[in-house]
């Protein structure tokens, strides 16, 4: 039976999250070079637009299609078939509705990984990445985890709104597109975002999405999605203040850029446990996906040299495996059912980093293969004189600004 | 007929039109330049990475002046842009063959002013 | 009797129509000059100030108050008297509620037409133009249609969200304005976008306010919000990406001017079919709405040179004249209650023509006569200097930004 | 009892007056020169993050802890201790969603200080002075106001949606700091926005957010919700129309700037109004918030020569005094259960007085207090050099933009 | 070899490069600046606070020549950027030592075409 | 004394500034530009319309210098800027009148370095 108030709040939640990646688009967008501005934008949104497709005419059907061997779904559920307003099972809110929902998780992990590659990625071999790696990886783990027939879910992995399903996933191809492409030219190993206002506003509005993100992963309302909600806040303001801290201890000088990081991270962390801890946990939680993320960023990209351009691995994939594992350790029964460590449930625990290793190897593997394949195809690097000229102008003949006009 | 360019302090730049207005010196052509100088950049760290930039924010200024008003323009520049201290700019002096005002067609030392 | 769970979702809904008018805003602004953004901007949220109070006053009662003769409303609701928290007939939401949810959408019409005239109006011409526009050509088309006494009402015209009373009068007027209005100066056919990016925001908060939009006309939380919220999407993102590949066959290279117009036009087209059809025909009608956006903007607009700046009648107007249409071909019972051609109901398809006819002749005819009243009071057109100028100088005094500061 | 329909409305409104504190930032950080432009963002993005914890930690509970003396609350709800999912009394949502929707409240009122001191202030000094302000002046504000136990509610005071508590206090606390910290140097009395489109996008979101923050007031889904919602929408656009009109007339031009100070300056005013009178008043509210804004931003301070930088005293000072004792005038108990003058009741106009003149005197002294001991500390005002080269490099080595990149 | 900065009205850029055009001058370099001159700024207003800015947008244009297309190059940009009002802008002309074509390494007139 | 006007390639900035570093020049003044040279612009699209804009983002360095660090100079900008093909930029030289340090009121050679 459909009940009205969990769908109202459904269709809220969903609109939020689909909004998280048009601004994503922004965060990544301010800390590029003026020359790039427009091809992460252009990226960014063609996800929404491709994905969405992908995911009526197919990518639902793979990840929520009855089931083949706990690993990927059937092919039933082709352009929608059979999806319609029903509730599934356990579920109170019209199936097409919680089709919708997915639907945003679905685009924004693509979305995540953009900003790995950007700044040198061919716009075809791009597109061409993301239709692969959406099909071939993400679909076959959000059925594993987020399936009920799935064999991550039906040891009990627990994530709540897509730590290890989203952001492990993203953050590991991440990695792996960045050692792949190699590093951008004329860098150095970075170089000063070209405007970080527009970071910022887009990191105010993936906190305001992140609520729908996290609270609509409860799929209604119940006192589980108003703790997820607390949580997700909490985690947030935590990760902000804890690296505008160490940045200050470590760099001299709190920035703006570190405090808009650490809204990430500690978003990131508390993800997988947001309906499952209490919201003195999410304090910890928010401040230990800040720290992991913090030593990635400033400490370990420096030593090994990779040119993760925009810190994907460092913020989602990082902040997103200590998630995983606190929520193993904090799960409180109180607020989600399930006991974690330091309830003394060492079993979730150890779910938990399977799960977590399970997604990392996974994504390692297929996005290593991905790569060679689409490499072949279109290839995947633009040009020298491409780069130099700038994505904008040798990939879309578009320029983001006038100097005079 | 000389043409004057200042390269100065971006927050200097109104003590410096003040100056000039005082002297009689009001046409000129100001804009934004990047400066690389004795003044130490300041160091920009974005997630951790350290930027030296030795690339500062200045002001640049271009008059156009007859000879007879050079010194004074010279001495209102530095007296508007003077702080004493390392990054306060540079003056550089120029000849200057001609000079046209477009409305008029008017050439030479009566187009300037 | 108020339903709680409408009244909330009907809440969320107006906000979400609410914000696109100061989103349509940035998404016009980027496009135009630097010394014309604010123009712009002031336009749009002025809109937003005189409509909603010319609505309270006086437009809702224009538009839904006492029938007469079928074509406009009477005067019985006069701010807003007799407009108080009981639901009407056949609603279940406060007349207030209702009130407001429709003061957001003839708020947003005007707004869209100042694509047409932008970088050359007058502001007080602009200013009586809306005043009168709004009174004359919105509140009757918006009663005719939607008041349940209205005569396109009453034979059965379907317009779930506003296809032909929003996007086909709206396109309409645009072109007329910009055939009266002449050319800006110095522009040539066109002019690069001073700042691509807002414009890229802009159309990212359209897409999400669309939600509101579309699944909010279903006035409650029901299957058919629903289907609504389904097809949004999905036909937004057929008009991406179906946008962005004629761009790339026909100019060479995919665009993101290309994908965010798009978006809009896909979900033009699907606003009055929304609450009708299937997932999959709303595939077919972004797609539909894109081709012919398409067309229009880069081939007859070209061959007849009249500059509709920012190509408001070439996607407002024909997308949504095709969605008009559309939507009595792709119309399916199970979804909305009425079937369309494609399941053999000719008569629906003779009537979604009518009413799009009506729409455009009302709004040519109309426009014309405001236009010559308005230049003849205040002039429309700004003078020659003042269109060099900029109008942010000349009209506002302001500067957009700084140079040097 | 928990009321899902109550809760769900609430997660919404509780997100939308969240977002309203980053979007704050753009509607300040427009107004600044640009070498300033990331401290306003800094310093907004920080008190979210620093007053969130504050909130958990301890601040909600000196504000709604057990009653001490009317005037704050007690330490039973360190650390959200007792503050679980059962309703508070009278309420019909989660305790803990309760404590969320005020957080936003606590959240936002200091930024909207932030306008006073951009520019010039030190970030330490920043610091340390809103979490002491928050804590002494914020917090037992609230509790006097809005905690069932606080003597001024049990007065009887009317504050719908913070009038008082926000406004008024953020407003003196900015006028006393302006006066505190002297002017900004190089500004003369005032300088060219850096980037108006931001300020504009502001302000846009607030319009929106304000949605959250008067109709959320109501704490659930009622009639009196909408009559809020509908007022708070009311109010902006005649606040909006009013300073347009009147900036036309005394400066000979209309501008988007006086459009969005006015559309604050109604929302302003109709914050403590909202649900208690009719879409009428609300007229009037939003016109009387805007002409003393403009003159107090346009007559007083030209007057007196004190730098409230971004005029947080003249519009939310004086609109938010006007608002408060407009609540006394207009309102009706046919909507919120209250009369005011214009319905006979004198009393009520003497509480709302009584409120406003508690919340200045407070508020004032409260602020030259905590200066004094944060100026010994941290010190409040940057060197000279600092200043003059901008707050971003010297507060927070960072840059807004780049020139060459 | 000549050098000659001009600086213009925004909006006249284009026909000033189309007069350029016509006379075969065809490279030169742009940016945008701001002019203190005779023309008057426009008064913006914020918030009733009135800035008489007299920094008004420029164009600024940089063209070096050879000696015989001087005068040609100076009628091309009076013709483009004149409209007989206060405010077209000035012609500024500098003799011009040496000019090097990076690509080529060639020197003098060979390097400015 | 001499001033060296060079435009160049954007990404070649890092390059150029390096390449002087080595010959002791240090001090310079950067700006943004559009060049209208022998490069062949992008042709940019929006909405089907094509705008072939022969202006493209170039980096402008001002440097002045004593005549014996002339050559040093713009070897050093051949260097840095040079890729080979069309589209490197230009080099301009002047005599240079006078040089002035704000800070100290040197003028001449001195105030060069
Ligand atoms: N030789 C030069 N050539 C070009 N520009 C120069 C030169 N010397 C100084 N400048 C400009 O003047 C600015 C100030 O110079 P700097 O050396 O920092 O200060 P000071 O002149 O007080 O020692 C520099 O940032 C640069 O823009
Ligand atoms: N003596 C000068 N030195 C430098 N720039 C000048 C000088 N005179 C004029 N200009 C530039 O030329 C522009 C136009 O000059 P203006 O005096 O307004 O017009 P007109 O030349 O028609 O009298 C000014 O804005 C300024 O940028
Ligand atoms: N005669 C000139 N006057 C002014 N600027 C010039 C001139 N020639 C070249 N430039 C500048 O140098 C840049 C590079 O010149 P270009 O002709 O494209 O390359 P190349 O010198 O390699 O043939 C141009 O974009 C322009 O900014």
């Amino acid at each position: 039976m459909i009940n009205y108030v969990d769908t109202a709040w459904m269709l809220v939640a969903t609109s939020l999250v689909m909004i998280m990646t048009p601004t994503l688009a922004f965060f990544y967008g301010g800390l590029v070079r003026k020359k790039n501005i427009l091809s992460v934008l252009m990226q960014t949104m063609v996800i929404l637009g491709v994905v969405s497709l992908q995911w009526v005419l197919f990518g639902y059907s793979l990840s929520f299609g009855s089931d083949i061997g706990g690993v990927i779904g059937g092919l039933n559920h082709l352009a929608l078939k059979g999806v319609g307003m029903q509730p599934l099972e356990g579920q109170t809110i019209p199936h097409q509705l919680f089709m919708m929902f997915q639907m945003m998780f679905a685009v924004i992990t693509p979305a995540l990984i953009v900003g790995a590659f950007v700044e040198r990625i061919k716009f075809s071999g791009f597109l061409l990445f993301v239709i692969l790696w959406t099909t071939l990886i993400y679909d076959p783990m959000a059925h594993m985890v987020w399936s009920p027939e799935g064999w991550l879910y039906k040891l009990g992995a627990l994530d709540f709104a897509g730590g290890t399903v989203i952001h492990i996933t993203a953050g590991v191809t991440a990695l792996v597109m960045s050692l792949m492409l190699g590093k951008r030219r004329g860098c150095g190993m970075g170089s000063s975002p070209h405007n970080l206002p527009l970071s910022v506003l887009g990191a105010g509005f993936l906190w305001f999405g992140w609520f729908g993100f996290n609270a609509g992963s409860a799929l209604g309302v119940s006192v589980q999605t108003v703790s997820a909600f607390v949580n997700t806040n909490t985690a947030a303001a935590a990760g902000a203040v804890s690296w505008m801290i160490i940045d200050w201890a470590v760099h001299s000088k709190p920035t703006v850029l570190g405090v808009i990081t650490g809204i990430v991270a500690g978003l990131v962390a508390v993800t997988p446990a947001a309906g499952f801890v209490t919201p003195v946990s999410s304090i910890f939680i928010g401040i230990g996906g800040s720290l992991c993320g913090f030593f990635f960023v400033s400490v370990v990209k420096k030593k090994f040299g990779y040119d993760d351009s925009l810190d994907v691995f460092g913020v989602h994939g990082v902040a997103g495996i200590f998630g995983a594992v606190a929520t193993g350790v904090f799960a409180d029964k109180s607020v989600g059912g399930v006991d974690g460590l330091i309830n003394g449930n060492l079993h979730q625990f150890g779910i938990q980093i399977l799960a977590a290793g399970v997604a990392i190897v996974f994504a390692a593997v297929g996005t290593v293969i991905i790569y060679k394949i689409v490499d072949m195809i279109t290839g995947m690097r633009v040009e020298v004189r491409d780069e130099q000229l700038g994505l904008d102008l040798s990939q879309h003949r578009e320029a983001g600004y006038t100097l005079i006009d | 007929m000389k043409y004057v360019i200042a390269v100065i302090r971006p927050h200097k730049l109104e003590d410096v039109k003040a100056e000039l207005d005082k002297v009689q010196v009001h046409l000129m052509t100001v804009s934004e330049v990047l400066g690389c100088g004795r003044q130490k950049g300041v160091t920009e760290v974005y997630r951790g990475l350290k930027e030296v930039s030795n690339l500062l924010h200045k002001v640049k200024i271009e008059i156009a002046v007859n000879n007879e008003f050079l010194e004074k323009t010279i001495e209102a520049i530095e007296k508007g842009a003077g702080e004493g201290e390392i990054g306060d700019g540079k003056i550089f002096i120029f000849n200057m063959e001609d000079c046209i005002r477009i409305r008029t067609h008017e050439r030479g030392k009566l187009a300037i002013g």
